[in-house]
Parts: structure tokens; sequence; C-alpha cells
């Protein structure tokens, strides 16, 4: 309809647009789902930690504040040497600071952080973003399964 | 002693006056309130596919209250150096221009505050009062933006004022008669060569004047596509920028109240007001006569509200070119015809 | 100057606007009367986070003015120096939020060119769709803000609309909605999720009819092309002079566009794709070849997601990167313009020197040249049509 | 860890002399000396002196399009023109800072450079605080790799090479033959000043003041250097190596590994748990 004025145009835009259902979602009633990759926040698996402090090294807020303590374990084959172990005393991540890029959770080497889309965490006062280490453990209940990969991605090396 | 014929009983001159007062301050506000929701909250969000407010009462009815509620309890704040009598006066001349316009208009056979039988020419004389409230708000507000939003619609009212007034006078011509009433009649018992069964709404005859009159209307109310004194994007808010509280509840409805004033008397004008075939006169007619009204209402002010969610702003010299090269030349050849018309026909 | 124009030159008012806008004989013919100082900015809803623009105006016409900057200055280049490459990665990010994988390419081949390491083919055209939808992640919402800054309502919550598909795409395979982090020296950090193809091809139909409803709506109207068509014309000299780029020269005739001109390891080279250009150089004509580019750009994705190889995504690279000394630089065509990085290494963990050159600090420069003599919705209409973020030109 | 990548790539494997071998890390367990970074006045001698003009071994071929950039300035510039270098694929030239200007002219009108990229300033002066070495050392113990052969403070430049701590440098480009060059120009260090570009460019304005307000070079002949970010009142260079980073000096940096000793046993010496806090306390 090239003869049809500009104008006439965007009004019947609008006047179309006017009967298609709405897009928008009435949040707390319904809730979108995030995507499984989303970063929503950083879980902490406390077994696999060995206070390596490579994420507190790594982070570029420097959000992770982290205390252990070396401790003596029962050697792996009898009569060998005590093993020394690390026991982490405290682990916080102030997610006040934290941007979410996701540094700590790649480099650590022994797969302790993970990354769970939950979103719903703000808190009234800011100092209670600081999360501790009990509460970074709760989080790794709502960590999902990584999804599938797209055909044609090479195998998870 | 005015006989109210409908009510079958005396009334005395005030206690009319009074019930009519009483009758205008609840349409006006209700109506304003109603054109804010359907249009302001509910048709544009939907013409922007998401649902607007529906939190508030079911499907977000009550959020209107809300909003009335929330100015009336804001602070009402005067900047330091601002002129107080004068900008506390404002406000008020504004609301007051937009209250006198609905003395004219007709709901009905008999509902119709005053049939003065200058009815449209009071309408639009009163209607540019609101030009001087306006000056007044921009001047008294000591702000850069104000004083410039209010010499922008100034210039914008007056250089409107006359394309309104133009296209009615081909209304005029053709009913007759300058009394909204006498209109609304012409229009009913009026037939178009010879085909008198729907009457003769002047929309079909006078089609260019309608056209005129909805852009003449839409530049008044200061709406995009005419919206330079209130542009957000460069002047903040135009003269209301200082203004906050009920003062600025009382801009607030003086702008959607005169939008369905002038809605209703372009539905009076053009779609012949509360007339609608086989409507029964007497006391039936009264009551269906309101309703009518309010249906040609809502359609005029959707045209207006559509056009207002559509298109962009135009800028200060073009809106003034519009007007004077294109509306009122296009007016006055409107208004010859229809003389000549009138004549040989 | 070759002007490969596409659609039929049209010479609207341009003659005389064009002498009208040169106008620097103008303005100093005009007395020196004390004009009005207006402050448009740093919080204003024209410029797109705290750019302050100081005008002065003799009524309503701009006689001098300046952009002012630096609200948002983050000194990144400082920051640089202390953090490692893959805390760069998640700085660099944040200079152009809205395209914001975009910031990261030119970085990453950047060191991989110094590291002389290349990311394996699928890894490329991943990097490639990525590079595109931050494209149009970023211009469909230049496309509805141009329609507010006019007045227009409707358009910017059509473009909030159908660029929600875009990010969502980009979070459900990179974790993160604005700023993605995904790429690392040597490929990317994990593989697109199932089903993300066709997903990604659905919300490319739908910002084609997003673009298509914009047209009719905006582009098409009378209004819109009264307010923009001979306003703010930069001539082409002038243009590449202040050291403008990207749709803003294309729209002065300017045929050049750095994914087709300069040798990048990334695919646009296996698909068939077009440089828009427009011969007037006014707003309507900036406007109209941005729209053509978010257009050509699900084009280039759907083509890309069709032949996108198999194989893995990530090349033999160290856990630890460290890149040798050497210096380069690398440019790519960004969604506003020409972002290159200029990487200076002297072999530590992190760079030495990090110029980052990002395309709206050049765009915004030619302003006070632009701005004199025109009107003051007209400067809304120049500030909206340039089309700059805050991050670009403070960093 | 392997140790540091010798530079192999083909990218950076040009014999450019004047290029120290260069080695990965900072001598960690060496404390940085915390006084001023030493004289670089009397550096000692580069590994190799730096030929004059003797042409480098091109280890790849030239492509015609640079070699015509290269001859035309070399000819115009005459002893202006110092260095010249294809790395990449791309062309650095150095010129003497009285010549910046002329270069500039040179490569716009006849060169066809016409689109301005952007122009800014380096300093050389390695910090160790900033240099980026030793950020972060992924392993605080090991002090064999660190093998570094030269003291801190010595300058030693990247391509087209260049011998005072200051350098202002521009890149051109022209967008019919898609061919860019990045100008350099020594500026001594005491007072760096360069003509400006704005006759030429006119984008040059905001690219010097910024320039002006980082590293504090003058620009002779520039319409107005006012500061392009920083408040008015704000002294001192931020981009200048030898600028403190606050924000790093007021926060403990989280990294700090203060694991107490193992507890009711006497602390064995035992290296790798005592973590030397004073590599922290340099970051």
């Amino acid at each position: 309809m090239g003869l049809v004025p500009g104008a006439v145009k965007g009004l019947g835009v609008t006047l179309r647009t006017m009967f298609k259902p709405a897009v928008t979602v009435q949040y707390p009633h319904v809730k979108e789902a995030p995507p499984t990759r989303a970063r929503g926040v950083i879980a902490l698996k406390e077994e696999n930690c060995t206070v390596c402090m490579l994420c507190a090294r790594e982070c570029p807020d420097w959000c992770i504040y982290i205390e252990g303590h070396g401790d003596k374990a029962p050697p792996r084959r009898e009569g060998g040497k005590p093993r020394t172990v690390f026991i982490l005393d405290r682990f916080d991540i102030d997610y006040a600071l934290c941007m979410y890029c996701g540094i700590c959770v790649e480099v650590c080497p022994f797969d302790a952080l993970f990354w769970s889309p939950e979103y719903e965490y703000s808190e009234v006062s800011i100092a209670d973003m600081l999360h501790d280490k009990d509460k970074l453990g709760e989080w790794m209940a709502t960590v999902p399964e990584p999804p599938p990969l797209e055909v044609g991605a090479a195998a998870k090396k | 002693m005015t006989a109210l014929p409908l009510l079958a009983i005396e009334l005395s001159y005030w206690q009319a006056t009074a019930i009519k007062l009483g009758a205008v301050m609840t349409v006006i506000p209700l109506g304003s309130l109603v054109l804010v929701y359907v249009f302001l909250f509910k048709m544009m969000s939907h013409m922007q596919s998401r649902l607007g407010p529906m939190e508030a009462g079911p499907h977000g009815t009550l959020q209107v209250l809300a909003e009335a509620g929330k100015f009336l309890q804001k602070e009402d704040i005067f900047p330091a150096r601002a002129d107080r009598a004068v900008f506390g006066l404002a406000p008020v001349v504004v609301i007051v221009s937009t209250f006198m316009l609905y003395a004219v208009i007709p709901a009905g056979p008999d509902l119709i505050v005053e049939d003065l039988d200058v009815g449209v020419f009071f309408a639009l004389a009163v209607g540019s009062i609101s030009v001087i409230g306006i000056l007044m708000a921009g001047w008294s507000s000591a702000s850069k933006y104000s004083l410039l939003g209010a010499l922008r619609s100034a210039g914008q009212l007056i250089a409107y004022e006359l394309p309104l007034v133009l296209a009615v006078v081909g209304v005029v011509i053709q009913a007759g008669t300058m009394s909204l009433q006498g209109i609304v009649h012409a229009q009913a018992d009026g037939e178009i060569f010879g085909f008198g069964l729907i009457g003769n709404p002047f929309i079909l005859t006078q089609f260019i004047g309608f056209v005129i009159f909805l852009i003449a209307a839409q530049a008044e109310l200061t709406q995009t596509p005419f919206d330079m004194p209130v542009a957000e994007s460069e002047l903040v808010a135009g003269y209301m920028t200082e203004y906050s509280g009920f003062r600025f509840l009382f801009f607030f409805i003086a702008e959607f109240g005169s939008a369905f004033a002038l809605s209703g008397i372009a539905a009076t004008l053009f779609l012949g007001g509360w007339y609608v075939p086989f409507l029964p006169d007497g006391l039936l007619g009264n009551l269906a006569g309101p309703a009518v009204l309010g249906a040609k209402i809502m359609f005029v002010a959707f045209l207006i509200f559509w056009m207002r969610f559509t298109f962009p702003r135009f800028r200060e010299d073009q809106l003034q070119a519009i007007a004077w090269k294109f509306l009122i030349p296009a007016s006055l050849a409107n208004i010859v015809v229809t003389g000549i018309l009138k004549v040989v026909m | 100057m070759s002007l490969t124009s596409n659609p039929a030159p049209v010479d609207w008012q341009k003659a005389s606007y064009v002498a009208a806008q040169a106008a620097d004989a103008r303005v100093n013919v005009e007395l020196e009367t004390e004009g009005m100082i207006l402050n448009i900015g740093p919080q204003h809803p024209a410029t797109h986070g705290t750019l302050r623009v100081v005008v002065r105006l003799d009524g309503e016409e701009v006689v001098w003015a300046e952009p002012i900057c630096g609200y948002m200055h983050r000194g990144y280049e400082k920051l640089t120096e202390v953090r490692t490459y893959p805390q760069v990665t998640t700085l660099i990010n944040r200079i152009d939020w809205l395209g914001s994988f975009a910031n990261e390419v030119p970085f990453i081949l950047g060191a991989e060119q110094l590291m002389g390491i290349e990311a394996p083919p699928r890894a490329q055209w991943i990097r490639t769709i990525f590079f595109e939808m931050a494209r149009i992640a970023n211009l469909t919402l230049f496309l509805g803000d141009m329609g507010v800054q006019l007045g227009a309502l409707t358009p910017v919550f059509y473009a909030f609309r159908d660029r929600e598909y875009v990010l969502n795409l980009i979070e459900s395979a990179t974790g993160g909605r604005f700023h993605p982090n995904y790429d690392r020296i040597g490929g990317l950090k994990d593989d697109l999720p199932r089903g993300w193809i066709d997903e990604c091809q659905g919300a490319m139909r739908k910002v084609r009819s997003f673009c298509d409803e914009l047209e009719d709506l905006l582009m098409g109207n009378e209004i819109f092309q009264a307010r923009t068509r001979g306003i703010g014309v930069i001539p082409a000299a002038i243009g590449l002079d202040y050291g403008m780029s990207g749709a803003n020269i294309r729209a002065s005739g300017i045929d050049w566009d750095l994914r087709r001109d300069s040798e990048s390891p990334l695919a646009w080279k296996e698909v068939d794709w077009k440089v828009w250009t427009h011969p007037d150089g006014d707003s309507f004509a900036r406007y109209w070849v941005r729209l053509q580019e978010v257009r050509e750009a699900t084009s280039i994705v759907d083509q890309l997601l069709e032949g996108l190889p198999a194989g893995p995504i990530m090349s033999k690279v160290p856990k630890i990167i460290k890149v040798p000394a050497g210096e380069v630089w690398c440019h790519t065509e960004n969604p506003l313009g020409e972002m290159g990085y200029y990487i200076v290494s002297q072999g530590g963990l992190g760079p030495f020197r990090c110029k980052i050159r990002s395309a709206s600090f050049n765009n915004v420069s030619i302003l006070s040249w632009l701005l004199k003599g025109v009107y003051v919705p007209d400067v809304i209409t120049i500030l909206a049509s340039l089309y700059f973020i805050l991050g670009d030109i403070d960093r | 860890m392997s140790p540091a990548d010798t530079p192999s790539p083909e990218g950076a494997a040009e014999g450019a002399p004047e290029k120290a071998p260069e080695s990965a890390a900072e001598p960690v367990t060496a404390p940085e000396p915390e006084t001023a970074p030493e004289p670089e006045a009397a550096p000692e001698p580069e590994a190799a002196p730096e030929p004059e003009a003797a042409p480098e071994p091109e280890p790849e071929p030239v492509d015609p399009k640079l070699q015509v950039l290269i001859d035309s300035l070399r000819e115009r510039l005459g002893d202006g023109f110092v260095a010249s270098d294809v790395v990449g694929g791309d062309l650095w030239v150095r010129v003497d800072v009285s010549q910046w200007r002329r270069a500039a002219e040179v490569a716009k009108g006849e060169l066809g450079m016409d689109y301005f990229c952007f122009l800014s300033g380096i300093d050389w002066l390695p910090n160790p605080l900033l240099a980026g070495r030793d950020v972060w050392d992924p392993n605080p113990n090991e002090a064999s790799e660190a093998a570094v052969d030269e003291p801190v403070g010595t300058i030693h430049t990247g391509i087209a090479g260049g011998d005072t701590r200051f350098q202002v440098f521009a890149r051109l480009y022209s967008t019919r033959t898609h061919v860019g060059i990045t100008l350099k120009a020594d500026l001594d260090d005491e007072s760096p000043t360069a003509p400006s570009l704005t006759s030429v460019y006119r984008g040059a304005d905001w690219h010097e003041r910024e320039a002006w307000e980082m590293y504090g070079f003058d620009f002779e002949g520039h319409p107005g250097l006012r500061h392009m970010y920083l408040p008015g009142e704000f002294e001192g260079h931020p981009l200048r190596k030898d600028f403190p980073m606050l924000a790093r000096e007021v926060k403990p940096w989280p990294g700090l590994v203060d694991k107490e000793q193992i507890p009711g046993e006497a602390a064995e010496p035992d290296a790798s748990e005592t973590v030397s806090s004073e590599e922290a306390a340099a970051t």
C-alpha cells in the first residue's frame, strides 16, 4: 500500500497491536524462570574447598574473603605421614561488590563454586548482602544440571 | 420560576441552578477520570503491548483514585523566587475556563445547563481563557524551562484558536443557528437529498470541518503531535514544571476536563449530539440522551488519543506553519463551499 | 567520493539547510546579544547517560554549544594496567553496555594476535553470531529511542519488547544478559545449549517484524520525516576529519565497513551481506542506515546459524595466560562505530598499556561544530541521531 | 608452571634488536624497593646498540601498499623519519617530534589518510606496582623462573623503538585504501611537548585535551587545553605510571593468605604454608 500516507500506516500499526495479547508478565503473581546458565548467585560446595585462595586472588572486585587453618588428617595409607589439610573457617562473598563475572567459578581448580540462577535475594540493608559460608551452602540446592550442548558441539573436555 | 417539565415539579431558579451545578460538578471529575483510565492507562498500554495498571482494583480500575489521592497528599511547593499570588492563581484560571465549557453542552432534550442561543460562540470564547492561566503559570514560576514552555504554548493556542472557530462556522451555516440544542435538532430532522431516515449528522457533509476541528482540538489540548509546550525531552514539563500537589492536579483535571468537553462539542456539532434515530422523547429520551452522547464522546476521544500515542511531535515552526498555511485556508474554503451550497440547495 | 547511494538521492531542502548549517559565517555576523545559557544534562532524558551539553541560546536558536563529559569517567585505561587478561575482559564489556559482547571481541582478537594463536572455526562463527546479536540489541534500542526523543511514545515499547528475545538468548548461552563475559583468549567459555539455534531463528524473525513495524510506524510518518530530514547534516569530509565512524559516517555516503574492509578472523567473509550507505548525511539518513543494518544483521545471523561448523570451541591455551611482549592495534565494526584496542604487552600477566579507542568519543566531538545555528528541539534530534553511549565516551 | 614461554609466535619474532629478551615474572622474593625507582637517566646499555639506519631484516614481505607509504614518508620527512616497522601487516612510523605536524600533513595530503582514528600517549617507565607483572602470581613460593636480567626502571619501548619515557602516538587511516598508519614521536621527559594536530585534523582537539590531562603532554597551537574528564582543580596526571592507584592502597588485598600455624605444634618452617605476606603487601 504505497500510496497510503505514512501517518495512516502508523495508526494501523498501533491499532493492530492493541488487539494483540500483551507480552508483559505480572511479576509477583507470575514468575519467569531464568535460563539454567543464568548467573544469579554463587553457591559454595564446602567439602571441595581446600582454601587455595585462587578465587579470592583472581576476583577483580576483591569481594571474596577467606580464612582457613591447617589441620592434621589421618594418613591415606596406614603408617603414612599424617596429611596436612586445610579447613575453611570463613568464606564470605560480598554481593554488594560482586559484578557476577564468573572468574572465581571458572578458576576454582577443585570445582567448589557453582552458578545458580537464583535472583531473589535482595536485602533491605546492604550489610546483609555479605553471604557467609552456610548461606552459600544453602544455594547449592538450587544449582541446576548444566544444559545438554547443541548438536555439533565437541564433547565436554 | 423555571419549570422543569421533566420532573413536573416547580423549582425556583436557584434550586434549578444548584441541581445543574451539582450535575456538572460530578460529570467533570468523573468524565476526566474515566477518560484518564480508559485511554491513558488501558488503551495506551494495550497499544504498546503491555497490560497497564492491574494491581489497584479489578483490572486496575481504582488506580485513577490512587493517582488523585497521591496528588492531593503531595506537598504544595512554591519556588523561592516565584511570584506567590500569581503562581497560586494560575491553575484556578485554567480550570475555570474548562468548567465553563460544560455550560452549553446538551446531554438530552431538556438536559442542558443554559441553552444560550450563542452557545457555540460562548464555548469557544471561554475556551481561550486558559491561555492567560498558562502564561501566568509560566511567568510566575521564575524558571527558564517554564518561561520557554509558557511562551510556546501561548503562541500555539492562539494559532489554533482560529481554525477551531472557522471549522465550527461551516456547521453553524448549515444548521442556521448557533445554539447547540438547535444544531442537534437541525441534525436530527435534516435530510440529505430527500433521504431523511438517519437525519443529517454534519460529519457527512462537513467532513473537512470535522477533520480540522479534531486537529485544532488536539492542538488546544497540547497533545502530541502538538505538545511542544510540554515537550518532555527538551523542556522537562513546560509551564507545569514547578507545580506540585493539588495545583498540579488542577492542571491535570483541566487538561482531561477540556479533552472531555471538546470531544463533547465535537460529538454535538458533527455526530448529532444526544440524538439517535427513533429516540423516544420525554423522560426516556432524557435518560437515554446522556448515554448516547457518552458513547459518541468516547469515539471522538478515541480518535484524539489514538493520534496522541502514535505520532512524534512537530517542531515549533512546523506547528505554526500548519496552522497558518494549511488549516486556516482549508477551513475558509470549507466555509465558502458550505455557503454556496446553502444558498443553492 | 564514491557515493554508492542505494535509494534515489532525495534533494530534500538539503541545499537550503546545508547553507544554514555552514554556521561559521552566520554566527559571527550576529551581534553579541547576551543569550540564555541552558544546560542540557547531565541528568536529561535525551542523553544516553550523563552527558552535559552547555548551550547558549539566542531565542530558540543555539549560538554556541559545548558537550562536557567526565561524569561517567571510571579510568579504564588505568585499571587495565593492574589487571590480568581474564579480568580485563570482564572490565571492558562495560564500556558500551548495550552491545557488550562486541567490546570483548577486539581485545581478545588483539591478545590472540599477540600470542599467535587462533580460535577454532566454530568459536569464530559463534563469536560472529554473538557480535551481530549485540549489534541488534544495541541498535533496536536506538530505533525505539529515536521515536521517544521526537515525542512518539509507542516505538520504544516495541523496541524493548522485541529486544528482550535477543537478550534472553544471550543469557541462555552465556549466563549474563548485558555482560556476557563469554569470550576467552583462544575461544569461548562453553558451547551453545541444546535448542538454541532454532530459538535464535525465531528471535530473528521477531526482530525483522519489529523493523517492518517501525518502518510503518515511525520512518514512513510525515511528521518524523519533517523533523529529521535536513537536520544535522554532516558532510563526509568533516565527519572523517572528526574521526566519525559506523552508521554516522555511512549515512554521509562513505562506503566503509570494517567487517568487510579489514581482514578479521571472524566469519563475515563466509556470509554474503551488504553495506548500507545513504547520501544525505542528515538525521533521517542515520536512522535509515541503522534500520537497514539491523535487518542485515538478522540475515547474517540466519546464514551463520545454517553454516555453523562442528568442532571444539576452545583451542589449546595454557591455564595461566601470559601474552608475549609486543604491540598490536586491533579494531572491529562495533554497533556504535569503529572500536579498537592498542594493546602494549611486556610479557606480564596483564597489559602494560591498553589504549581503548571507542566510537562515541569521536562521534560526539563533532557536536560543537554541528549544533551551531540549530533550534533547541533539533538539538535533541541531533543528539538522538548521533547515538552515543556515555560509557563509550568517558571510559 | 611452564617457564616463561619464549616469544616464539611469528608476530613478535621479528629481529627488531632493540627489544631485550623478555622474561615473565619479577623476582618475587626480592622485596620491592619502596624508594623512588632508580633514575632511568643511566640505563645500562641495551643488549645491542640500536642500528640507526641499518635496514632491519624484514621477516615478512612488506606488502607494496605499506612500502609506498614508507618511501614517500621517508622522502618527505628526510631525517625526521627515524624508524619504521611492519608487524602483523600493520605499519608503525616513528618521526622526530619537530616533524610531527609535518608528518600528519603529509599523511592527510599525499597519502590520503582522511580518517583521524585517535591520538594518545604512552609512559614507558615500568612500575612494579602497576606493570601487571606480579599483579597476581600463581605460585608465590616458586622463585626459580623469575630470572629477570634487567633491574626495575629500565625503559624498553615497543615497536619502532624510541628511548625516552614519554611517547605520543596517533593512528591515521584511509577509508578508501583501507590502510592505517601509527605515527609515533618521542617527547623529552621533563616537559613533554608536541605540535598540535588540530590544524590538520579537527578530531585531534578532544584527543589532545585528553592526552594533556592524562599524561601532561603540552600541545602548542591547541585552541584550548582544558580538562576533558577530571574536575577542574585535579592535580597530577593519572595515566602516568608513577601516579598511585589509590583504590589499591586503601583496601587490604583479600588474597592475603593468613593461614595460622597448625595449632599446638612447633611451627616448623614449612615453606608451602606461610605465604610471604610482603609479596602480598606489594600489590
